[in-house]
């Protein structure tokens, strides 16, 4: 059954989402992987939008982690600090994250491209609640396509932490221990980070693709997991729910 | 299990190192805000008016603007349009996730400077091209924070606080372009930022009901307008419908912003238009993707922006304009999902 | 109106006093809270159980406690008559205005340590000479704080952070008896009071309704149950009633306690009795005043314990001793004014 | 038309609550003073209890700060932390407070009696919400029976702050600048603060009280107001609406 890098990447992130457990997600790609997830693997992952929603069903994709749709007869309709103090206490296992760079320690750059703050090529949104997330959820996973520029060590804005510069970065600026960066999904692979010096590590590489492109493809060099794998494609299950349930009008997947 | 025992910490001299150099652009002290607040009238009177009367009344050139909601949802459009139509100047924003409310204002170029957590973007709707530029140019000057930076900011305010601790920011160039404050705790020595409390000159917030005094019914979640609504010196309330106080006195755990914080009480129905009001109206994303297109010539932006904000006299000929009633049911007819 | 412009601070070496030089019963720090979190169970599955049986898992000899409601009115009265049952001993005690629950815990002689802001006295009803010989004795060790203190620290706890500034105690003997230490504001320089992040091993609250995974509704006053059901390690709810989950999910907004805070949920109808209980029924005046007339004499406090606690199976069996159907429509009917 | 000095403490404290102005309260006498004041002077006085209550319409005498009647059709029934940061935030303009002593500063003690603060010789409940109130609150007063034992500057405990130790002690202290203690409604008569000392000052003596009964009664020595007032009794109104509406069954008024 033929699938696209969209629908393919959808389906991995939602293979790592483990049942009962807490995952606050935004719009797009990380809540149809939620929503796939909560369909096949973990009937009771419990989704948090920032600014409010909590255990929603959600009737179709959101399309502001703000809407209706995100408390839609919702286990219950918070607050933006009640979901940003949940995740401060420890309380949310996962969260996704989006940016125009990365760089090898899993950093996330979404404020701006350029070497002058003041003068940027070209400017982003900003954090948004991305840096808090990364700062306090537990795994920080992030669903992208993989290009040299994206994947770079010459990052130009450090909006979001990763493991900063290594291992023990994260606790010396003073935050919470034991979080920080978990996949990394793209168009080529998944990539995870090495538990010694928290560095990209390639995990399992896309049905063909080779370890060339992913190396081409990345700005700077990657560890190789000792038990690199060949990534499961989407299963016909997978691909049905997401085309006929999560997103039947073809909003995400509809854009690779 | 035995009783633990928590050795009280000794008095030490501990260092304060501001962690980013950008400027701050509202006064944090707790003192002066008391000082404000203790001459606020406290009368439980009528304060209905219109839009135009509360923007020229309580909104002057310079202020710091809080807006309510969230970018495109819950949002008192009807006070935004007004501010461009009177051409106010040189106004702060919190840019706590502000969407589309910061694509209005910045149409009419009313923001000199903003606390930055997330702007031009209209989350998966895509880019404002105009807000971009506003940013790109230095047209608006920067002070980088994030979404809980900023809800914190506005609830260390609402508490009578000039400062609060938080975890976020820190090792990354978020901090290094914001004004935050890298401290310590007392009790356990570890690192913490200090954020400083948020006090906006002028507070906008949309909600579902009201009575004529100010008292707030909000149906949904509540973003961070529970502390927007107590950090701000004066606020404005825009509501889908005026209710009697007896409504309010009949549910009083369902008042999330008393009379005494509120200084306008205007009724607009369907006031978050384009943006969703959550049971009542999904947002209007054709006439966003109309604004976002606009936006890619400065002439068509001119116009559209003349066509639906300066050469209209009020928000109803606004909706109007747009669609009026048969658009609006389509909208109430999306959001409880008669429609798709 | 100008543009204010407000200086970023310089980094500075401040001084950290320990204003107080009383014992911290509990750990504040938010990472050690964070492991304990992050290991709690997220599962959403039935937790309805006894009282009895949930007092026997989730309570410890030492545990420190945080009782919801204002003293009595909504309390958790069955929890904690379980407490006294099955002879718990060393709690700690979070004092925020604790008075009849104060009363019963030191009846059972289950409390030697109490960060106190209100206990001994039960408001307008008078003292308890019990609780205040446990006191005066030196039974339970005490360390002071006030109301809001108490309620920040619970405040600080829920937010994950390991401290919050205050500017209540200063400059009094009561920040002399506390465990706080004076700081200063990194952003005006001003005396601040930082409180300890206060996370109680377990937590009891009663509420109007809960489903069975726990997601709760309470109706009237919060008091601070919200900060108090965040910052419990473990959390036991007793309920008047138990509500489907269809009822939570028509009104989300209404969720004041989410599921995965709770560990147990107990339904007791009248379970805050002899408390007040909001639109449900009001405090039995005349078995509190009975309650403080047995304290009179250690004799008599005994008997009426041994007859009101130890004497009965359950909590049903207290309220059928002390009038009944009878006396409970009786208090219903104050509650609704339907009697003065 | 005769009163006790319960009906007149009551009297006299009621006519110092402007209108459209805000006080917290709690059971007794300061809750009988501001019904009866929101009859007959100041229909928006607003009344609040610091466990959540906002505006409530009372049907009668609270036993609880915290019962169902400081929010029976109240504007709000909220929490003690909006309570608390109301007051903090400045929005508040009076309390009441009660105490076993007060100082000649305005120094309040509901904590203990005894030198040894392990081993007290009379503990009591201690501050509750009061330090909380008398750090915040603009105007603090108190409804209290005088005597040299209760007015002393012997005072064992400070639980909650008047003046300190004089002018500017409070705001050396860090509390908030510009609050404090405003007037104590006594049985012999009504005192305020020197504005030059923050010391204690006779303002008006009740009617059949002598100036040397007060300071008989008084542990320090008093100031004296220039402009010396007698009290003014309660009137027939005063006494109606306390009787029958206030305190119908003499709860409070019945205590003297």
């Amino acid at each position: 059954m033929s699938y696209n890098r969209m629908e393919l990447m959808i389906s991995l992130a939602s293979r790592f989402l483990e049942d009962e457990s807490i995952v606050v997600v935004g719009t797009g790609a990380p809540c149809a992987a939620a929503m796939l997830a909560q369909t096949l693997y973990a009937p009771n992952l419990m989704i948090m939008f920032e600014a409010g929603g909590i255990g929603p069903l959600l009737p179709s994709m959101p399309i502001s982690v703000g809407d209706s749709r995100t408390f839609y007869r919702a286990l219950a309709a918070s607050s933006m600090p009640e979901i940003m103090e949940t995740c401060q206490r420890g309380m949310v296992d996962y969260t996704f994250l989006g940016g125009a760079q990365i760089d090898m320690y899993g950093n996330i750059n979404s404020t701006m491209i350029g070497s002058d703050y003041s003068r940027p090529k070209v400017r982003f949104p900003g954090s948004g609640g991305a840096n808090d997330l990364a700062s306090f959820c537990w795994r920080t996973m992030m669903i992208t396509v993989q290009d040299a520029r994206r994947f770079t060590n010459k990052i130009d804005f450090i909006t979001s932490p990763g493991y900063l510069t290594g291992k023990g970065a994260r606790e010396a600026a003073g935050l919470p221990p034991g979080s920080g960066p978990y996949k990394v999904i793209t168009d080529l692979g998944v990539l995870g980070f090495d538990a010694e010096t928290k560095r990209m590590q390639v995990e399992s590489i896309h049905p063909g693709i080779t370890r060339e492109q992913i190396a081409a493809n990345t700005g700077f060099e990657l560890l190789w997991s000792p038990d690199l794998d060949t990534s499961e494609p989407p299963t016909e299950q997978e691909l049905a729910v997401l085309r006929e349930k999560v997103d039947p009008y073809r909003y995400i997947i509809g854009r690779s | 299990m035995g009783e633990p025992n928590f050795a009280l910490p000794e008095a030490k001299q501990v260092l304060y190192q501001p962690a980013g150099g950008r400027r701050l652009f509202s006064d944090p002290d707790a003192d002066a805000a008391r000082e404000y607040f203790h001459n606020k009238s406290r009368k439980k009177v009528d304060k209905t008016t219109t839009a135009a009367e509360a923007v020229a009344r309580l909104v002057s050139d310079g202020d710091y603007l809080g807006v309510g909601g969230f970018g495109a949802n819950r949002i008192p459009t009807a006070i935004l349009h007004e501010i461009v139509r009177q051409h106010k100047k040189n106004l702060g924003l919190a840019g706590h996730t502000a969407t589309h409310d910061f694509q209005i204002l910045v149409a009419g170029r009313c923001v000199n400077r903003c606390d930055v957590a997330y702007v031009i973007g209209l989350e998966a709707r895509g880019l404002s091209k105009r807000a971009r530029q506003a940013v790109e140019s230095g047209e608006i000057e920067i002070t980088e924070w994030t979404n809980a930076a900023l809800a914190w900011r506005y609830k260390a305010a609402a508490m009578g606080v000039s400062f609060i601790p938080a975890r976020c920011m820190l090792g990354t160039d978020t901090v290094q372009y914001s004004a935050a404050v890298e401290m310590e705790c007392p009790f356990t020595g570890k690192k913490y930022l200090a954020l400083p409390a948020l006090y906006p000159d002028v507070g906008v917030i949309h909600v579902h009901r009201a009575d004529v005094y100010g008292n707030c019914q909000i149906d949904g979640i509540m973003v961070s307008d529970f502390d927007l609504a107590r950090a701000s010196k004066r606020l404005i309330i825009t509501t889908e419908q005026l209710i009697p106080e007896e409504m309010i006195r009949r549910a009083p755990d369902r008042t999330a912003i008393p009379y005494y914080l509120v200084d306008a009480v205007v009724e607009v129905p369907y006031g978050s238009y384009p943006g969703n009001m959550a049971y009542m109206y999904y947002s209007d994303e054709e006439h966003l993707q109309e604004w976002l297109q606009a936006e890619q010539d400065p002439k068509t932006l001119a116009d559209f922006i003349e066509r639906n904000i300066y050469g209209v006299p009020d928000f109803w000929s606004y909706l109007m304009l747009n669609g009026g009633p048969a658009r609006l049911a389509g909208l109430r007819h999306q959001e409880t999902l008669l429609e798709k």
